[in-house]
């Protein structure tokens, strides 16, 4: 039996959900054991685990304490969906100054403390092994946990999401019916959903940080405007759910 | 304190904490602190179209998404005038009923569960009774495979749009998940037959008349409350702007990152299942009423720890209105829709989310939203979910009772899966 | 496998109508034990390579609109190609080879399909595709020999008015077909037809179905609408001599690969339409407690292709674009004996940021080695 | 095209682990019992299967025996990714593992009869390389001088340190080793092993070299030894990319117009020079 911790930071937990979903397995419930999950389980602190499921991004100094003390305790650690991955949604308000920010949403913006940027988990801490998506889809994590179970890991495929498109038969929106389409420019992992609906993707499972720099972010922004997206559209598209990858990548940081 | 501020934005879910304030060895009162860190969605859909906006605010709770891309999408659909044929309407619908399943299941077997039977969590309750949970998973799953027919995916679905749904998917694909209903009904039944013959652990509730009002949308058409502009309390029908503008006033407090919300500044209201079985039970199908009575209960029910009742007997109507959309089921062109690109908007409308109304209204200036408003089910539950807990247990003697109790005020109202929290960490703080 | 080698090919042509297109493929069928028809059709208004339950289910009355980035379907009777081509039956996007349990016994290996196929109306570009992947992977993958044998016999569509997109003539691979096929039709107008046989099955098949000879008139114009193809699809790109002795001499250039990869972002659909791509990746997949391996469409201008376990042997994307260029040009030759590319002009159609393949032969050959 | 002669598959055969060995950190020597006949020729590799993961090519890292009507094989694996943490984590004495194989073309040793021999290996790249010193043990006249030039990133990193010495003591053979950092009684070279071609004690014309690594190893080992006066005839590389079939049909090992499962691992660097001077090939 392998002890599972659930750690929730900043999310909507939508992949606590998927999780939840994940461990409906009879196979995976036979070699699992969630020891630690608030939303689970009346346990209030994590004890050593082998495998940290970490969803949801930081956003306070309690946070970081919460990732650490489960980074010190778990074997193997896993952030899981585009928030812990990347930042997710809630990066959005990068770039804006945190004390608008809070006026903008709260009459009494001194109650809150928050940092002015959420940051991804492994910005904090070492991660083993990433899982994006809006949410992470829960067959995906299922996957993970019956390899790992087995000693091993699925093995990772970085790769548009075309590479599923295609694989679906499916026909690009962007080239047969001129609908801008995140696709191109986004990691794999959904199964290419949006596009199976005849619809762009709009990139909730992260930009492809790995292949991409800004002169060719700059030619898909172009793309996008030509097919008809407003610049400012176009931008706030792309930063969308994975904004750090999107400001690393515009910033020319790292790749 | 300040009160009775214009325009303001709610969030929800996420981390909380309970705060007993004691006094002299017993219960002064109980706060629910949320403590979740804001995301600042109000922020963010500002400069946005509204089409973006619909797929942003889906992200806002992942248990419910699918609530928030149908009430702002409905919003901005009435306020620009885009028609939208009622069978098309039917499949944004329906996505939203599968999610109701989804998200009832959720409650009652995961969360719920454990305190009628006493258990830690349901990971302690599944070998216990293996044959019940696979039931209960078994509607979870089916509910899945229901929204990924419809939707894409159980959370955050892609298929709704202003203007109704992207693809009307093909009845092939609709029949592979309205085909195994039959057999889920009848998991259903099995696992509702035995929550409801548990009995709620009201012994403290059963001393106090603790009575908020209580508040559901007030369907337009004779069917169980689902979606509408207008709103039900305790009998009286306001529009929403009336309610939400006028009679709710909206206080920050120091305890909380979500706003509360009291009527007049003061009283406290509760949204949810339990406001809608009380207020709606006629409207439930004979069959569901049959069957819940059938097991004691029927409404009004007398206090939120039995609020299971409502969840089971709302999903078992959902069944049915899932059952009856599919019979007629039939595919056809999902239209596309223009957003106009001049003009100054303000769109409104309310959905039942699970956990109770969802408000949305929007301000749209040529083609881009200027202000977004989102009053969400937990921010209005939990001042009453405060004056609840703090009437019942003040006085009491604090000890691990009176901590569990509140712990289970809190998870029967389920203010949304990652602050409900079955294991809200206790805080006693002496005054 | 389909079509014998030894042909019995005519130029001769055979003048008929749709009518007699149905009796070619009900012959065809019954000589085959009812194996079923693959081509092109539309399906929910796009047009997919697929089983097609007759004749009337091929795309007689749309044309397509291709440009490098764009494709749309329009009324009319030119339809070339979409974005799926035979590929898509011969090796599946994905395709499983085998199922092992938990003991390392093999629950299943992959034995092929029941029935036997026709490929019907592909273009003369998809068959010198299949020629080319016959050659790389037939006898090796063991899914695509399988499917590949299961073909009975092809019929062709010549293409009389090539898509903008289109160079077959310039790489060999169309507008015409003159070996590898039985039957080939090229449609005139709407419902005339001129047919030719390529083996003796198709000759035989023809004589039953009792098509006329061509008029001179008829065997005129085509050969005019063939000549007019031909000679605008040839300027499009430069002559493959030329592209192979420029691909040498600037296979080091920089520069020039960044520059014309410069928009690529490395999504893979240029590989995934591409007839001739057939890399694959491998998964297995855990289902029921039995181990699935799994191919899957891949291609080498995406990121996994060049990783490995510890370091990336083509992380720059100029470095993987290039691949894709110089295999088509320069190493299919050395490996097959052929040009991989057949000139359909898919990768530059399907390509969302509309990178142009012709583009860069152009360029290669133009701007002057740094 | 006549139908398929023999087509090539992904079945594989069921094998047992006799023995487990830990070489280095993260590296183990794991001996394989085959009810069958298997034979290989050194350099050759196998795809080793694991339930569930997938395969990895690896390559024999010893000659086959055959005991008791069972053949005996060897792999030394080092634990990188998906598969091969399964292999170390999972796979002990008793378990079952799928193998296929073997692939690949082999050090040409047959063609190189008579000539001395200079081997160099780097890391995991002394796996494929061991072969060639048991099959020279075993055939010791038949080859002139030998010189093995094995190195890690520390001394135990170095694989096979139970046998080394006995390399050393193999008639008319060499043996120097080199460590990349400094260790405490460490008497050998510090640095990088390329910088033992310097060192060379064999008839640079007539002989041959086999060079196992890391590409940069590769690269810097083929520059060293060119610079000594080897023709690029002389010089035997073994190369690795990406590989998920092993047989020729996933396409992405493609170096050049090569396909390293079937025309390689093992390249004549006269061959592969073009490319392999090219970044990103
Ligand atoms: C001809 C040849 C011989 C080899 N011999 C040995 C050996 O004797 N001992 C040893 O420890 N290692 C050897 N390797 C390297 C070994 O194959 C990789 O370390 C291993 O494939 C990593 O797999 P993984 O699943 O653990 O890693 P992941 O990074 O998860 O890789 C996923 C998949 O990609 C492929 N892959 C990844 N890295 C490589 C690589 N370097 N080479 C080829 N395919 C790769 C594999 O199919 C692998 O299953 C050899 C490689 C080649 C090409
Ligand atoms: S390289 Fe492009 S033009 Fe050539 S065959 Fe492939 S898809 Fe067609
Ligand atoms: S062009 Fe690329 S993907 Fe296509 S076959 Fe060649 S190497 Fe494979
Ligand atoms: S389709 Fe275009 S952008 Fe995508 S990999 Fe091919 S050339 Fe690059």
């Amino acid at each position: 039996m392998y002890k599972v911790g659930v750690v929730k930071l900043t999310s909507c937990s939508g992949c606590i959900c998927e999780i939840a979903y994940a461990f409906a397995f009879d196979d995976i419930l036979s070699n699992y054991n969630i020891t630690y999950a608030t939303i689970l389980a009346d346990v209030e602190e994590m004890g050593d685990v082998d495998v940290a499921l970490i969803e949801g991004s930081v956003s306070s100094k309690h946070h970081e304490e919460l990732v650490k003390a489960a980074r010190a305790k778990a074997k193997f650690v896993v952030a899981v969906g585009t928030c812990a991955v990347l930042g997710g949604i809630q990066s959005l308000r990068e770039g804006s100054d945190i004390n608008t920010v809070k006026k903008a949403v709260y009459p009494n913006p001194e109650y809150i403390d928050v940092y002015d940027v959420p940051k991804p988990v492994a910005d904090v801490i070492n991660v083993d092994f990433a899982l994006p998506g809006c949410p992470i889809n829960g067959d995906a994590l299922a996957l993970f946990l019956r390899k790992y179970a087995l000693g091993g890991l699925p093995v990772a495929f970085y790769e548009s999401v075309c590479a599923a498109c295609k694989r679906k038969g499916l026909e690009c929106v962007v080239v047969s019916k001129g609908i801008p389409c995140l696709g191109p420019v986004t990691n794999a992992g959904c199964g290419a959903l949006c596009p199976s609906f005849g619809r762009g993707c709009y990139g909730c499972y992260g930009l492809k940080y790995f292949d991409l720099n800004k002169e060719k972010l700059e030619t898909f922004t172009n793309r996008l405007i030509e097919l008809g997206m407003g610049r400012d559209d176009a931008v706030a598209l792309l930063k969308g759910y994975g904004f750090k990858s999107y400001s690393t990548i515009v910033k020319g940081e790292k790749r | 304190m300040i009160e009775n501020m214009k325009s303001v934005l709610t969030r929800v879910e996420g981390e909380g904490n309970i705060v007993i304030y004691e006094k002299e060895g017993h219960v002064d009162s109980v706060k629910y602190e949320v403590i979740e860190a804001p995301r600042f969605f109000e922020f963010f859909v500002r400069g946005k179209s509204p089409d973006k906006v619909v797929d942003i605010v889906s992200r806002i709770c992942g248990i419910c998404g699918t609530s928030y891309n149908f009430v702002a999408s409905t919003a901005f659909e009435r306020c620009f005038g885009v028609n939208v044929d009622p069978e098309i309407m039917a499949v944004k619908e329906a996505q939203h009923l599968a999610e109701r399943v989804k998200s009832h299941i959720l409650h009652v077997f995961h969360l719920n569960l454990p305190d009628l039977v006493n258990t830690k969590s349901v990971v302690e309750f599944i070998p216990r009774n293996p044959q019940l949970s696979k039931r209960a998973l078994e509607v979870l799953v089916w509910s899945r495979r229901a929204m990924e027919v419809l939707g894409g995916r159980m959370h955050n679905v892609v298929n709704i749009k202003i203007g109704g749904v992207h693809r009307v998917p093909e009845k092939s694909e609709v029949e592979k998940v309205a085909k195994d209903l039959g057999t889920v009904m009848k998991s259903f039944i099995e696992f509702a037959s035995f929550v409801l013959s548990l009995k709620a652990p009201d012994e403290f509730m059963q001393k106090t008349s603790v009575k908020p009002h209580l508040v559901a949308l007030y369907p337009s058409t004779l069917e169980y409350p689902h979606h509408s502009d207008k709103v039900c309390m305790d009998g009286n029908v306001y529009s929403l702007s009336e309610f939400y503008g006028n009679i709710v006033k909206y206080l920050h407090v120091p305890h909380s990152t979500a706003i509360h919300c009291r009527v007049k500044g003061t009283e406290s209201y509760v949204v949810g299942p339990i406001a809608r079985f009380n207020q709606f039970y006629n409207r439930l199908s004979k069959e569901v009423r049959d069957f819940i009575e059938t097991y004691g209960w029927k409404a009004p029910l007398s206090n939120v720890l039995q609020s299971f009742v409502a969840r089971i007997a709302e999903t078992y109507e959902t069944l049915l209105m899932l059952e009856k959309f599919f019979d007629t089921y039939r595919t056809r062109p999902a239209p596309s829709t223009a957003i106009p690109e001049k003009g100054e908007f303000t769109c409104e409308y309310a959905v039942e989310a699970p956990r109770g109304i969802l408000y949305h209204k929007y301000v749209v200036r040529d083609g881009k939203v200027v202000m977004g408003d989102i009053i969400a089910p937990t921010t209005q539950n939990v001042a009453a979910m405060d004056d609840i807990a703090t009437t019942v247990l003040r006085g009491k003697k604090v000890d691990a009772g009176v901590v569990d109790m509140a712990r289970k005020i809190a998870v029967s109202f389920d203010p949304c899966l990652s602050c409900s929290v079955h294991a809200l960490p206790v805080k006693i703080i002496r005054v | 496998m389909g079509v014998e080698k030894v042909v019995a090919s005519s130029s001769e042509l055979f003048v008929g109508n749709f009518r007699d297109l149905e009796a070619i493929a009900r012959l065809l069928q019954k000589s085959f034990d009812g194996a079923k028809l693959y081509g092109y059709k539309l399906q929910n208004d796009r047009a997919v390579f697929g089983e097609l339950s007759s004749v009337s289910e091929l795309p007689l009355k749309v044309a397509d609109v291709q440009k490098p980035g764009s494709y749309r379907l329009v009324s009319g009777i030119r339809f070339r190609h979409g974005s799926g081509s035979p590929k898509v039956y011969l090796l599946p996007p994905e395709h499983a080879f085998i199922v092992v349990s938990q003991n390392y016994d093999i629950a299943e290996l992959y034995n092929g399909v029941k029935e036997g196929a026709i490929l019907f109306g592909i273009k003369p570009c998809d068959r010198k595709a299949i020629e080319i992947l016959d050659r790389i992977i037939y006898g090796k993958n063991p899914v695509y020999t399988k499917r590949r044998d299961a073909v009975k016999a092809i019929v062709v569509e010549e293409c009389l008015e090539p898509a903008e997109t289109c160079f077959c003539s310039a790489v060999n691979a169309g507008p015409t077909i003159s070996t590898g096929f039985d039957v080939a039709y090229a449609r005139l107008h709407e419902d005339l037809y001129l047919f030719k046989f390529g083996s003796s099955l198709g000759e035989k098949i023809l004589s039953r179905v009792g098509v006329k000879k061509a008029e001179e008139s008829h065997v005129k114009e085509y050969l005019e609408l063939v000549n007019k193809a031909t000679s605008t699809m040839n300027t499009r790109v430069p002559s493959t001599k030329n592209v192979q002795d420029n691909l040498k001499a600037r296979v080091n250039d920089k520069k020039f690969w960044e520059e014309v990869s410069s928009k690529c972002v490395g999504c893979g659909n240029c590989n995934y339409v591409c007839p001739t791509c057939f890399c694959i990746e491998i998964e297995d997949r855990i289902e029921d407690g039995y181990s699935k391996r799994v191919g899957m469409w891949t291609g080498c201008r995406t990121y996994t292709y060049g990783l490995v376990a510890g370091g990336h042997f083509r992380r720059d994307l100029y470095t993987r674009f290039r691949h894709f260029v110089l295999h088509k040009f320069t190493f299919y030759p050395m490996q097959v004996g052929d040009v991989g590319c057949v000139g359909c002009g898919r990768c530059s159609v399907w390509c969302p940021l509309g990178i142009d393949l012709k583009e860069t032969l152009n360029r290669l050959t133009e701007v002057k080695v740094q | 095209m006549k139908e398929a002669q023999k087509v090539a598959s992904f079945e594989f055969k069921k094998a047992v682990i006799t023995n487990k060995i830990e070489e280095a950190p993260g590296v183990y020597t794991y001996t394989i019992k085959l009810s069958e006949e298997f034979k290989a020729l050194p350099g050759q590799f196998d795809m080793l299967h694991v339930y569930g993961l997938g395969e990895v090519p690896i390559s024999l890292s010893n000659i086959p025996m055959v005991r008791n009507g069972f053949t005996i094989i060897q792999h030394t694996v080092r634990v990188m990714g998906a598969v091969t943490r399964a292999i170390i984590s999972r796979l002990t004495i008793g378990s079952f593992i799928g193998i296929r194989g073997p692939y690949g073309n082999g050090w040409p040793l047959k063609d190189v009869e008579g000539k001395d021999i200079v081997i160099v290996g780097g890391g995991i790249g002394m796996a494929p390389l061991r072969p060639i010193i048991k099959y020279i043990e075993q055939n010791r006249e038949k080859y002139g001088r030998v010189n093995i030039l094995f190195g890690a990133r520390t001394p135990n990193d170095l694989l096979y340190k139970y046998e080394l010495n006995s390399y050393g003591a193999i008639p008319n053979t060499k043996l120097m080793l080199s460590s990349d950092t400094p260790a405490p009684g460490w008497p050998h070279h510090v640095g990088f092993v390329t910088d033992l071609i310097d060192k060379l004690d064999v008839d640079i014309k007539n002989a041959v070299a086999f060079v196992c690594g890391p590409e940069v190893m590769n690269r810097v080992a083929s520059r060293k030894l060119l610079g000594k006066g080897f023709r690029k005839e002389d010089i035997y590389v073994s190369l690795e990319r990406r590989m998920r079939c092993g047989i020729g049909v996933c396409g992405t090992c493609q170096f050049g117009h090569y396909f390293i499962c079937k025309d390689g691992p093992v390249f004549r660097y006269s061959d592969i020079e073009e490319y392999f001077l090219i970044e990103g090939m």
